[in-house]
């Protein structure tokens, strides 16, 4: 058992981490979020060229890094703890690891056009009957002369503006598929609006959309073991982006609370305040660690990797809101305030908590996983 | 001891309800399922409280010889109550439940009858100017300074958590009078124009992400401001107790019929939203257990609140039920607002800023959420502020703490 | 809207505080519990004879003092403060409240011997399997020459060593019949344990057990309805025992608090502790509200009232379970002993919380009747 | 990075596992599965701890010169997983797991000959005498006072909270011999025999309803009570030294296995438990959500321990992280406890005082519950200690907090 960082992995972070202190602190990225694109490309593109992080999960033979979803928690939790909303989930690690684990020409084509900043790609999967379920798909793909005719409604594609192609998952026959499509393809509407959380995302409305074969992302009607796999993959990057700001919602309380003073002294010496301070503490470091293990078990068995993920994204959802919730009660009024960034941690967090299934969610899929030999 | 209304309440009850149904008209609901925060706009708030001062509501605790409705505590209660079940627009309370009060004990012939009729009637709009950003919960250390010259207060400082100052036509406020005086003494109680030039604000745009000229709360900043010393409300140095006084009439608001208000949105909610593989989340057993939960501790709070209510406290437990019920109260909103959120899921996370934007006729932004899901979220982001005013929910627990360690508090 | 007490009521309430200070206090009770009986056959005979307590919720037909469900919540809540073993929740409530609403001779005939103490009742309703359902049952109760002929098992039944007769439900036909069976009853055997509260229950056994029809409560096969309103009855009346408890445990802890001394201080000056302490003064607040409110709806059409009643019992078994525990720990090591009477008033409470279906029970029941409407 | 464990770990978890399956015996499964608080009886707690003492693994922390068994961090690790998920009792740990490590460093090469290997064996069983009636959490204000009288101490005065002070042959005690110092010194460390004339025990049953004899804790009185020089453990008024050297060998310990323990009591109870209607108790979905809740909690625990043990820590780190296992290990047993009393529903009312009785012969009690269900809600009541004893929690979470107000505690 080993939970030390290697010295490559401390790299990856201490390189991005200074890049972001350079680039991205909060009046940049308030100022970013403000403009009618939401993003900086050139953030992106400086991520991609300066700092290779796009393959950081990849393998060599792609033009990748080498390292997997330990590298991923890693950079998630750095961006978490400087908000950035750049697609690194999205693109990086939804995008590439559903190519990545079909392989074949797809991976090979479009891997290297990721690792180099050139493909945005944004996850199409959700519907809005379905709520969380991965399963509940009315999107359908018809067999057309040299591939599928995509038809439906897909809602909540975060950084859908900025993608240049979308990963879609329509049922095929029985089964569903997942197709890679250009996000200027012919039949394909999107309907753009800003998130809670300073991000941008899309309602797309797919229109006898023509898909080529080749763009059918691993086995036709197969795609749902890949989807499920990838949204835990997801569930554990998000988890160590909350992680991220959750550790700068605590610092920054902490501070405050040293610093403040009320009724003469520093709110710091009221024992509710310290005990309240106490206990994000140790939702932060159970979290943290949770983060880990999840993380690492991403490889095992499914019922085995499913159980991790949903622990993880339980005790993350509950641990982000009481650490914001708290960190927002001991700033008093400046804390629901749009003026410090504390507010802004706070509402990614509570974004973060309803993305890939809120805690209720989560709970029920470990109650059913965990009690399932009882049953 | 019964539960029942007598024939002469239900048929206020009634009455009262007749009286919504009519007055309380669709652009006005329309502009409240859109709220982010329980008011409107600021043509909306003028508009309904117009309405009210029209019917002889406006103002449910005013002596009658100011317009006041001469009501029983129990017609109050059921007037509060059948407003807040209804969802009407909060009332803004800076003027009718703040400032009149102290006016009317205090205030100088002059002031009231220069003040009070347009308050009745929402003819002027006020805020309140306690708050300083070096004094959060700890209201005796402010230091606006106001130094007379002549007929004249000049005041120079800064106010904070102005609510709808940007609205205002007037403000009261309590400014240091006196520097040499300990904290609480040296205070005075000062009404100035908002006009007046040297007053300045600078919105602080709340977690909910209000436009432009709809913020909630406020800085202002008060630059060699002149206030005509007839503006003075009583004596120099004696704001603290003018400030005091009014303390008490913030007291007693129910909740209860609030938090009845935000589960009716939330089984509204419930029975809209699918759950994913055809079924509805008003199905789903952990909706209904989070419901339950809260919906019990909503019972709670109103069966105490109808027990206080309907009886006759002593003044110090007066203050530590108003502390309890601040406490519970806010909590039991924050809870709700988060239920009501969470029901939402997925549908949750789009921001529409503008929300106002339809109704106003002005550029409708684009509307990726379902009407029963408008401003849910923004709700939450604005309801974190309801354990902070009005003295934190730490302090609210000190205040009770210190009742129920007095003999008083319990008998065992 | 009137929640106040009459001047009757008051003094129902003094005189039975007043009996119990000089004839209940901890000392007595500890004593009385530990004998092989558990009880004292004349605190009862008090209560009938010299305070005609017994009466207090029964029409003056009857000899009773005409009160009703109040007098019941006023009586309760005062033995609640004194941990009272005496069976008044089976014999007057449960018992007395089921011949009353069923009438007739049964009523005419048993009720005075109840208010006058000879007729001591207990409830045997529930079987093993049912868990908190009041309809599942098995014991059976068929037709036999001049009445019925009754079989199988009850378990947890209140006070049952020290009842002279048993309201028992069983299956007949279709519905559930209630039956009034001696405790002498040939095929009757009775098996006694001690409970966690110093209490007395027993699992009863029917081998052929001959009732007469004249023994039948209410009509035959019809007895459902009568058996739920009693439960949301002895729920209410369970409350106000709880709320009495309450009061005593939030009293010794404030008491404990403001006298023992650590680390130079009283512990009330922690504000933790303090704050702790305000959050128990507000669940025993809102606790003692709720009680009236169900109490008073107890005669409201029977979803108006089972709703009532269950959120009571919810309301009520999460405030004694967070008064209980946080009074033991404030009470530091002697919280946990059996030196002191907090203890025992801590596992009375634990003990209510499981009486006629615990939290969760009736938090699913509260959400059944509370958004049945909108299914 | 990663969670697996070595070839050679695998083995030594196989090893002990194997041991564990033929070592635990159906009577002492059969014991502690009605222990109402994690130990036995004397006698089967004497039998368990010789079978460990018979393999060498009676004391893991112990150097190899003493008899330990020379493990690596991860063996003991998984020693303690093993032995608490297979439900074994918890060893005593006031004689191998405290008073050994103060003897080691500072007694004399007689009082180390004459008691460790008595210890290692249990062939002498200890006590300890911190707590007074005065000073709970606060033990440096404690008054028993040890006078010198020759080549002797006379011992005045009262301990409190002595676990199993009726089955110790020895205590070990903090003591005052200058009342001059300042609270912390003046503190002497003494050693003294249970059956020196003086000492006298009175029993402190606790909640959980123990039968005579049995009783987890007591209160100690000495009187007059003459304990020789040499028993005193190192210098004269550096018994606080040796108290806090001591502190170090109570954290460690790794809660997340006895919590998964408790998680496959509850589940066992669940599987068993009828829910009406023809229902399990499993199938419930109120049950399930909150073991579900629960056991994510276990989960998050189990991870922090598994990092925190697998890493080096700085000594501040240590004692930080040693405070928040020791509040969320014993409130997730506690809320553990709790579930596992409310799974049982109407069959956790019953009591049985003698638990052990079937097991030992006694003259059995009427036994009115199944055996899943048996000492189940006795455990909770008895576990409700364990936020109050080695120092409560609020005592941890000032603390930690003191912790995290540093500059050491958060990293932005």
């Amino acid at each position: 058992m080993d939970f030390d960082y290697s010295v490559e992995q401390d790299l990856l972070r201490d390189t991005l981490a200074s890049y972001l202190a350079d680039h991205y602190d909060f009046e940049m990225r308030r100022a970013a979020v403000s403009t009618p694109a939401g993003w900086r490309p050139k953030v992106w593109a400086d991520l991609a060229e300066r700092l290779n992080l796009l393959g950081a999960p990849f393998p060599e033979e792609y033009g990748g890094l080498g390292g997997g979803a330990i590298e991923n928690a890693i950079v998630m939790e750095e961006l978490g703890k400087a908000l950035v909303v750049e697609p690194y989930l999205g693109t990086v690690v939804i995008g590439g690891g559903l190519l990545r684990q079909a392989g074949g020409a797809l991976a090979a084509e479009w891997l290297p056009r990721i690792i180099a900043g050139h493909a945005v790609l944004a996850f199409a999967a959700a519907e809005r009957q379905a709520r969380y379920s991965l399963g509940d798909i009315a999107a359908t793909a018809a067999p057309a002369e040299g591939g599928y005719r995509l038809n439906g409604r897909k809602t909540g594609v975060a950084g859908g503006p900025w993608a240049s192609q979308f990963l879609v998952t329509a049922r095929s026959g029985p089964g569903i598929s997942l197709l890679l499509v250009d996000a200027g393809a012919r039949g394909l509407t999107r309907s753009d609006y800003p998130t809670i959380d300073g991000g941008r995302a899309s309602d797309l409305s797919f229109d006898d959309v023509v898909v080529p074969a080749a763009r059918l992302v691993g086995a036709e009607g197969a795609a749902l073991p890949l989807v499920e796999r990838i949204a835990d993959e997801a569930i554990c990057a998000l988890c160590a982006e909350a992680v991220g700001g959750m550790r700068r919602m605590l610092a920054d309380t902490v501070a405050y609370a040293s610093q403040r003073k009320q009724f003469g002294v520093p709110l710091s010496t009221f024992q509710v305040l310290q005990h309240r301070m106490a206990d994000m503490y140790t939702a932060l470091e159970q979290s943290a660690a949770l983060t880990l293990v999840a993380t690492m078990k991403l490889d095992r068995p499914a019922a085995e990797r499913a159980l991790a993920a949903s622990a993880a994204k339980v005790q993350i959802g509950n641990a982000a809101k009481f650490i914001g919730q708290s960190a927002v009660q001991i700033h008093g009024g400046m804390g629901v305030t749009e003026e410090l960034s504390l507010g802004h941690y706070f509402r990614r967090a509570t974004a973060i908590g309803a993305q890939f299934g809120n805690a209720d969610f989560h709970l029920r899929r470990y109650a059913d996983l965990s009690l399932a030999d009882a049953a | 001891m019964n539960l029942d209304y007598t024939t002469e309440e239900l048929a206020f009850r009634d009455e009262v309800r007749a009286w919504i149904k009519q007055a309380y008209d669709p652009e006005l609901k329309k502009l409240m399922s859109q709220s982010k925060n329980g008011y409107l706009d600021k043509a909306g708030q003028v508009k309904w409280q117009k309405k009210l001062a029209a019917r002889g509501w406006a103002a449910p605790g005013w002596p009658v010889q100011y317009g006041g409705p001469d009501w029983t505590p129990t017609q109050r209660y059921i007037f509060q109550s059948e407003t807040a079940a209804a969802g009407c627009p909060i009332v803004s309370p800076m003027g009718i439940a703040m400032v009149a009060y102290v006016i009317m004990e205090y205030g100088t012939e002059a002031q009231k009858q220069s003040f009070l009729p347009k308050i009745l009637n929402t003819d002027e709009c006020w805020c309140q100017g306690y708050s300083e950003p070096g004094s959060g919960s700890d209201l005796a250390s402010l230091q606006m300074s106001a130094v007379r010259d002549g007929d004249h207060y000049v005041l120079n400082g800064s106010k904070i958590w102005t609510t709808h100052a940007q609205w205002a036509d007037w403000i009261f406020c309590l400014v240091r009078t006196n520097r040499e005086a300990k904290a609480q003494s040296g205070i005075s109680f000062l009404l100035a124009d908002m006009r007046t030039p040297g007053i300045s604000i600078r919105p602080l745009p709340s977690l909910d992400g209000p436009i432009d000229g709809e913020q909630e709360v406020n800085q202002l900043f008060f630059e060699n401001v002149c206030v005509p010393v007839e503006n003075r409300i009583g004596e120099e140095g004696l704001g603290w107790t003018y400030a005091k006084y009014l303390l008490q009439f913030e007291r007693g608001t129910a909740y209860g019929s609030l938090l009845r208000y935000l589960l009716a949105k939330i089984r509204h909610i419930a029975r809209e939203q699918p759950a994913g593989n055809g079924g509805r989340l008003i199905d789903d057993p952990d909706f209904r257990r989070r419901y339950a939960e809260l919906a019990v501790r909503v019972e709670a709070v109103d069966a105490a609140e109808m027990r206080f209510f309907s009886s006759v406290e002593s003044g110090a437990a007066i203050g530590a039920m108003s502390s309890m019920f601040k406490l519970v109260g806010t909590e039991l909103q924050q809870a709700l607002s988060e239920l009501a959120m969470e029901a939402l899921g997925p549908d949750g996370l789009p921001f529409v800023q503008d929300s106002f934007a339809e109704v106003r006729g002005r550029e409708a932004p684009v509307r990726p959420i379902p009407d029963h899901a408008a401003a849910v979220t923004p709700l939450y982001f604005n309801y974190r502020k309801t354990s902070i005013y009005a003295g934190t929910n730490e302090i609210q627990r000190n205040l009770l703490a210190r009742h129920v360690l007095s003999s008083a508090g319990v008998r065992g």
